[in-house]
C-alpha cells in the first residue's frame, strides 16, 4: 500500500518552564482536560486527517510517553499498514543518533521515513492545544504545487517579537522569515507546523550534513535554506484555536478555557473526537455531600465535597467539605477533606491531606508536583 | 506464572423474567453501573487470575455478547498466541442436528475438546447472572489445600433475599466441617427467614474429575446442568468443598432484583465492596470525555459514566454514557442507559430507560421501588406521556 | 486520507445447496484456498480501500463468522477509536418481534442510523458468495467519474459459467453507451450459451440516494433485497452505470461450484488473478511452523498452508493447515481441510473433507469431479470406508 | 496486579560475526527457521514461562526489532498489564543514556524495571536458540533462597575457553567463576541466563555507579562481585539443545539441525510454542514440476524446482530446473530458473537470477545478502 504522507510529531522537548511537572516525563506526556494527555491533540488531528503513519520523536525521559501512545491503537492509527512508531535515539555503524534539533530529529530518522515512502512528510509539535484538518493543508499544499507550507496564524502585533514571524505575497508565497523580530513586517506567525514534498528535504538534509553545514533546526537553518534556493514555501493560514501551553500559567488557562462548554475546541464533537488512552477505572460517585457545577468530572472520581469551574481527571478523590475552585486536578490526586484548592493545578497522584489550602492567583497559579504530599498527616487511611 | 485454571463461561441463563431488557440480549450482556455488562464481572475474575482462555455456553445468537467481547482483549483473553475466547452456541447444535436441545444441557463434546487442549491442571465453571466478584486465586489455594474433588462457592444469606420463585439452589453443609457439602436443595422447598447457604453456581474441579463426568454423561446420556452438576457429583461420591464467598451478591432473575442491583451500588458499601478491591472490574475501555456538569446541576447520591452533559436534577440514581439531561428535567431512583436524552421538565421516578431513549420536554414516567417502569430501547415518549417503541 | 465509502456487508446469503458445509456456518465462512474464508476477499477490498469500518447483516447465529472476524483488526476495522464491525442479525430481530421477517429484507432503521453516522460519502453493498477481489478505490473513481447516483459492478460471461437453476441476475446494458445500466433479468430467463453481464450485487451509492431509498421503502414497507435493489433504483428513475470487472470471479452457488473455485486456484494464471495483484488479500493471523515435507512425499501441483506434514503423494489438491499425509497416502483432485490426517495407504479423489476428519489406514474415498464427495466436520472414515459423523 | 518477574532481554549487541547479516538489522532480528526472528526463541520461552513482562534492550538499528516485537501481541504478551517494551537510550535531567555494557543496559532502565516492581528480574540474551522454562529456573532460585542463579550447561572439556565457567559446590552454589579460562576447574559454562532478585541487584548496580566503581557487565564485575560478598549464587544445569548462533556457520548448522522432524528442539510441540510475528500471505504453490523432500517451507512460497533438505522461509520463489540443497533462505528472495544453491544462506529479498550458482562448503557457507542480487541480468521481471 502507497503511504502519502507521514507525519513526524516532534516530542523530545523537556519543557522546563512547566517546572516539577516536566521533571520525569516529556512535556507532550503532560495530563490535560481530565482525559487526555497534551499530545493526544496532535496525535487525535493526525487520525482525524486520515494520516496512519505517525513518528514520535522523543529523546527526553520516554516511558511515559511510550506507554501512553503504544502502538497508535488508542487513535485508531494500527490499522491499514499504519502505526504510531516512537523514535529513540540509537546507535549504527555511523555511530550513536542523539538528537539536535528539530530538523537533526528527522535527519537521524531518515530510515523510518524511507521505510514508508511517502510522498509528503507533516512536521508536528507535541505540545500544542489546537484541533486542525492536515488534509485541508495538504491540498493546499498540492494547490499551491509548493515544496513547503507552513502553518502559520495572525498574532497581535505586540506578541510578533515572541514567533518566529512570514512576510507573505498576495498568493501566500513566503517572501521572508524573521525569527522573533524587534520590528515584526507581518502579524503571521509560525505554528511549527510544516509539510515537506520528503524528496526535496531529504535532499536538503542528507546534502548539507554531508558538507558540514548546519541543518539542525527548521526555523534557523531550514527555512531560511529553502528561501535563499527560491524554493515553492507557501504559507498556510489556520484561524482556530490554537496554545502552545508551554508555562503553569498556560497550561492552567487552557484547561479552564477547555471546560467551557460553548468553546470552540468542542470536546463533545463527534465528527472531530480527540481520542486517549482510556484507563479502566468506575464511574463517578457524587455523594448526597458532593455539590458539582461548572466542571468537568471524569471517571473513577469520588465526589464528597464541592467542586466549582473545575476539571477532574480520572481517579480523584475529593473528601467532605473540601472545596475545589478554578482548579485542574490531574488523575489520582487525592483530597482529604476540609481542603481548599483555588487557581491550583495538582499534579498526578498528588496527596493534599484533611484542612490543607494550595491557592494561587490568576499570575501565579498553585502546583503541586505528582505524587508530592501537602498538609499534615491525618489519620485517614 | 502460568494460568492453572481453564474456565468454563456457562451463559445458558434464564432470562424470561427479565423481559423487555432481554428481548435482544442474554443476561450475560445486561448493562450495570453506569459503564458495565454482567458479562464484565467473571471475565474480570479471569483477567485477575491471568486466565488465558474461556470457553463460553451461549443460547441464542449471542450477538450483542459478540459484540461486547470482540477478541476479548480487555480481559487478556485475546487469541493471538494460544488462549482465547472459544463460544459454543446452542442455536447452532440445534439446526445441525434437527434436534430441540434441552435447555442448559452440557455439550460434551465441546467441552472435552477444550479442556483437554488445555495445560490446566483445574477447571472452573461460573456464570453472569449471580452478580458478584470472585477472586479465582483464593478460591484455587482454598481448592488445593482441601485436596478434594470439587470446589463449589456459596455465600450465607436470607432465603427471601431472593425472589419467591427462584429457580436456584441451596447447599446442605456438613454440621461437623463447615466446609464440607452434603447435598443440594432447591431454594422453592425453603422457608422465608432461613439462612441458608446459596450455590453461586461458580466451582472448580480437578481436570480428571471433570473428564470422567463428561466421559460417563456422554455414554449415559445424562441430561446434567449447572444446577444439578453438584448433587450428581455427589451421588457419585465425590468429595465436595464449599468456599464461602463474603463479598456483594445478587441474583439477578427478575426486572426487580436487576433494579435493586444498580440501587445498592448507591450504597458505599455496596459499591466499595463490588469494585474497590483488590481485584478490579474491566470492562471494554470506549473513548470519551469527561461528564460536564453545568451551573444548574443539582446531584444528590447518583453514578454517572463519562461522556454525559448534565444541566437538570438527578438523585439516587445510575445514568450511563452519553445521557444528555436538561436544565429543569428532574430524574429520581432511576437507571438511564446510554444514548439517552431527558428534554426540559421531564421527571422520572422509579424507571429504567433502556439505550438510547429520547424522553420529551414535560414528559413524566413514574415506576415504583417494587415495580420499576421499563422503556424499551429506542422508545421516544412524548410530552403528552405517550411511548413510542423503536 | 479519509475513507469515503461505509460499506454494508450482505451476508443473508443462500446456503441450501452447499450443506453440508454449511450446516454449521454461514456460506461467508466457507473455507477457501487453504487459508482463506470466503469473507476474507470482501473484508480485504475494504482494507484495501482503508475503510474504516464496516456493517454486517447476518442470518442464523454467525458463530462461526464472528469466531473469525474477531476485533475486525486483521482488516483495520478494528474499533478502539472509530470505525468498527456492526453486526446485525436477522435471527435477533425476530425474537425480538415475534414475526417471521422476510429472508433477505432490509432492516431500513440499522441500515439508517449506520449509515447516517458515518462521515463518508458514498455506501458500497458488497456479499460474499461472488468471489472476487474488487478494488474499490477504482469503483471510487468511476462512480465520481460518471457522476450518477448508482454504480453496480458487473463481469461479463457466459449464462452456463453458472449453475442452471442460479438465482443470480444479469444487467441489461445499454447499446450506445456500454457503462449504462437499464434493466435486470433473472438468469433463469437466459441462454445457455449467451454472453451475459453479470450483477455481481456489489454497488457503490451516493450516500443520499441511499438514505432517500430507506425512507420510501420504510414508509411504504417495500421489500427490497440485494437481488432486487437495481430495477427498484432504475424503476425510481436513478442513473445506474455498470462498472465492469475483469478479473477472477467465481459464483459459490453448490458444492460442485465451491469445489470447482478451488480446483480453480491451481491454475497458475487464476491464482494469480486472485492473489498477486496489487491488492492482496487478507486473513486471520494464526502463529504456525513452517510445512514439512518428508522424503517419500510426492506433490505435483498443489497448494498447502503452514503446519502441516506431508509423507504421501499429493496432486492437484488444496490442503488446508495441521493436515497429516502419512507415507503412502495418496490425494488427488481433492480439498483437504484443517485439523484432518489421513493415514497410511488411504486413497482420496475428488473428496472435499471438512475440518478434522480421520481418515484411517487404507480406508478409500471417491468422488467424481461433477460431485464430489463431501465428508462432514468431525468425521473418523474407517479402513472397510464405514463413516463415523462426528 | 503484582509482578513477580520481569525479563529483560539484551538485543543490543551488533553481532558483527555474522557480517553483512548484521549491516543493518541487530543480530536477534535475523531471520532464522523459515518462520522466525533468533528472538523469537526467548521470547516464545518467556511466554510459555508465565513471564508476561519483557524489557527488550536494544541500541543497535533498532527499526526492525521494534516492529517485529511490537507490544508482544504476536507471543501473547499484552495481557493481564504484561506487554514487550522497547528500551532504547534517552535522555533525562541525568544527561543522555547509551548502554556501556550488558549490566549497564540494566542500570538505565531501572525505571522501567521499577515501574513494574517486581520480585525477580530474568536477564536473557536475544540471540540464543534454545527452548527453556525459566518458571521452573525460578522454582530452583526460590528453592535455594539465591539472591543469583546462573543458567549453566555443560560444554566438552576442550571448549570451556570459549566460556564463562563456573566451579560449584555439592549444593550447587557458584564458588568461583573463570572468565574464559586457560584452565577450567568445570566444564559448565553460563548460558547469559540470570535470575536475579531484583532488590539486590539494584542496589549493588545504584551503589557501585555512586561510587564510581565499575560494575558495567555481569560475567566481568557483577557476578564476580557477587561472590566476593558470599551472596548466594547457584547454578542452574539446562540439559536440552542450546546454540549460540553467533558465526555464518552456526546459523547455517542450526537451521539444519532444526529442519529435522525428530529433532528435540520439536516446532510442532503445541505444549510449547515458538511465536513469531506472522506475515500476511499466499498458500504455497508447487507447481507440477516441483520437488520437494525433507524440507520446511513457509507460506508464500512458489516453488516450480527441486528443493532438498532446505528451509524457504516465507515468498520465496524457486524458476523451474533450479535446485537448492542443504540450504536457508531467508524471507522475500527470488530464484529464477537453473540455479544452484548448496550449502548456502540467502539473505532476505535477495535475487539470484536464472543461471546463477550459489555454493559453499560445510566449513565455509555461502552467504547472499540482504536484497543483494547474484547472476546477471536476465529478462524475467
Amino acid at each position: 500500500m502507497k503511504t502519502e504522507t507521514v507525519a513526524m510529531i516532534l516530542a523530545g522537548g523537556q519543557g522546563s518552564r512547566l517546572g516539577k511537572l516536566t521533571k520525569q516525563i516529556a512535556k507532550p506526556a503532560v495530563p490535560f482536560g481530565g482525559n487526555y494527555r497534551i499530545i493526544d491533540f496532535a496525535i487525535s488531528n493526525c487520525a482525524n486527517s486520515g494520516i496512519k503513519n505517525v513518528g514520535v520523536v522523543t529523546q527526553y525521559q520516554p516511558l511515559v510517553l511510550n506507554s501512553h501512545v503504544g502502538n497508535g491503537s488508542s487513535w485508531g492509527l494500527n490499522r491499514h499498514n499504519g502505526g504510531a512508531t516512537i523514535l529513540q535515539p540509537y546507535s549504527s555503524v555511523d555511530g550513536e543518533k542523539f538528537f539536535k534539533g528539530t530538523a537533526h530529529a528527522i535527519y537521524q530518522n531518515i530510515d523510518y521515513i524511507d521505510q514508508k515512502d511517502p510522498e509528503y512528510v507533516v512536521v508536528l509539535s507535541g505540545d500544542h492545544i489546537y484541533k486542525m484538518d492536515y488534509e485541508k493543508m495538504l491540498e493546499y499544499h498540492k494547490r499551491k504545487d509548493a515544496n513547503l507550507t507552513v502553518g502559520v496564524m495572525p498574532v497581535p502585533w505586540e506578541d510578533t517579537s515572541r514567533f518566529g514571524v512570514m512576510n507573505t505575497d498576495k498568493t501566500d508565497r513566503i517572501i521572508e522569515f524573521q525569527e522573533k523580530p524587534e520590528h515584526a513586517k507581518s502579524n503571521l506567525a509560525s505554528m511549527g507546523i510544516y509539510i515537506f514534498n520528503w524528496a526535496r528535504l531529504k535532499q536538503y538534509l542528507v546534502d548539507n550534513q554531508s558538507k558540514n553545514r548546519q541543518m539542525e533546526d527548521f526555523g534557523h537553518h531550514v527555512i531560511p535554506a529553502y528561501l535563499r534556493n527560491s524554493e515553492a514555501v507557501y504559507a498556510y493560514q489556520f484561524e482556530g484555536y490554537w496554545k502552545d501551553v508551554g508555562t503553569i500559567e498556560s497550561l492552567w488557562s487552557a484547561n479552564m478555557e477547555f471546560l467551557d462548554p460553548d468553546h470552540e475546541l468542542n470536546i463533545r464533537d463527534r465528527d472531530w473526537r480527540v481520542y486517549s488512552r482510556n484507563p479502566n477505572t468506575t464511574p463517578q460517585f457524587l455523594t448526597a455531600s458532593a455539590r458539582v457545577t461548572d466542571s468537568m468530572i471524569t471517571d473513577g472520581c469520588y465526589i464528597a465535597g464541592e467542586v466549582t469551574h473545575s476539571i477532574l481527571s480520572h481517579n480523584v478523590k475529593v473528601g467532605k467539605n473540601s472545596v475545589i475552585k478554578d482548579s485542574f486536578v490531574m488523575p489520582n490526586a487525592v483530597i482529604g477533606e476540609n481542603v481548599t484548592i483555588d487557581k491550583a493545578i495538582i499534579g498526578e497522584g498528588a496527596h493534599i491531606y484533611d484542612g490543607a489550602e494550595v491557592v494561587g492567583i490568576e499570575e501565579d497559579i498553585a502546583v503541586v508536583g505528582y505524587g508530592e504530599e501537602v498538609g499534615g498527616y491525618s489519620d485517614e487511611k | 506464572m502460568r494460568s492453572k485454571i481453564v474456565p468454563i463461561l456457562n451463559l445458558l441463563e434464564d432470562y424470561e423474567k427479565l423481559k423487555p431488557l432481554t428481548d435482544r440480549r442474554p443476561v450475560a450482556s445486561l448493562p450495570f453501573a453506569c459503564r458495565y455488562r454482567l458479562i464484565d464481572f467473571p471475565f474480570s475474575s479471569l483477567y485477575n487470575a491471568e486466565s488465558e482462555s474461556a470457553a463460553l455456553f451461549i443460547s441464542g445468537s449471542g450477538h450483542s455478547l459478540y459484540d461486547h467481547i470482540r477478541s476479548g482483549s480487555t480481559w487478556g483473553l485475546d487469541s493471538s498466541a494460544g488462549g482465547g475466547v472459544f463460544t459454543h452456541s446452542q442455536l447452532e447444535k440445534k439446526s445441525a442436528t434437527g434436534t430441540d436441545s434441552k435447555h442448559g444441557k452440557f455439550y460434551y463434546d465441546d467441552y472435552y475438546k477444550y479442556v483437554t487442549r488445555s495445560r490446566a491442571e483445574y477447571v472452573a465453571i461460573m456464570g453472569s447472572s449471580l452478580l458478584s466478584n470472585i477472586n479465582l486465586n483464593s478460591l484455587l489455594h482454598f481448592h488445593e489445600d482441601k485436596d478434594g474433588e470439587v470446589t463449589i462457592v456459596y455465600k450465607k444469606i436470607r432465603r427471601d433475599d431472593l425472589i419467591a420463585d427462584s429457580k436456584l439452589s441451596a447447599l446442605q453443609i456438613d454440621n461437623e466441617d463447615s466446609s464440607k457439602v452434603e447435598g443440594v436443595n432447591h431454594i422453592s422447598d425453603l422457608n422465608g427467614d432461613e439462612h441458608i447457604y446459596l450455590n453461586m453456581e461458580t466451582m472448580l474441579l480437578n481436570k480428571k474429575t471433570f473428564l470422567d463426568f463428561l466421559f460417563k454423561a456422554k455414554n449415559e446420556d445424562l441430561s446434567v446442568n449447572v444446577a444439578n452438576f453438584i448433587s450428581f457429583t455427589i451421588e457419585e461420591g465425590c468429595t465436595v468443598y464449599g468456599y464461602e464467598y463474603t463479598g456483594y451478591l445478587k441474583a439477578i432473575e427478575d426486572i426487580k432484583s436487576y433494579y435493586d442491583a444498580n440501587m445498592d451500588m448507591l450504597d458505599e458499601d455496596n459499591f466499595n465492596a463490588l469494585f474497590y478491591r483488590a481485584d478490579p472490574v474491566r470492562t471494554r475501555a470506549k473513548n470519551s470525555a469527561p461528564t460536564y456538569y453545568g451551573s444548574t446541576a443539582v446531584i444528590e447520591n447518583a453514578q454517572f459514566a463519562n461522556d454525559c452533559e448534565v444541566y437538570g436534577t438527578v438523585k439516587h440514581s445510575i445514568v450511563f454514557r452519553k445521557v444528555n439531561i436538561a436544565e429543569g428535567a428532574h430524574i429520581e431512583n432511576s437507571i438511564i442507559m446510554q444514548d439517552s436524552s431527558i428534554e426540559e421538565g421531564a421527571v422520572l421516578k422509579n424507571v429504567i430507560l433502556d439505550k438510547h431513549v429520547y424522553v420529551k420536554n414535560g414528559a413524566r414516567l413514574e415506576g415504583t421501588p417494587e415495580n420499576p417502569l421499563v422503556i424499551a430501547k429506542n422508545s421516544v415518549v412524548y410530552s403528552n406521556g405517550e411511548i413510542e417503541e423503536g
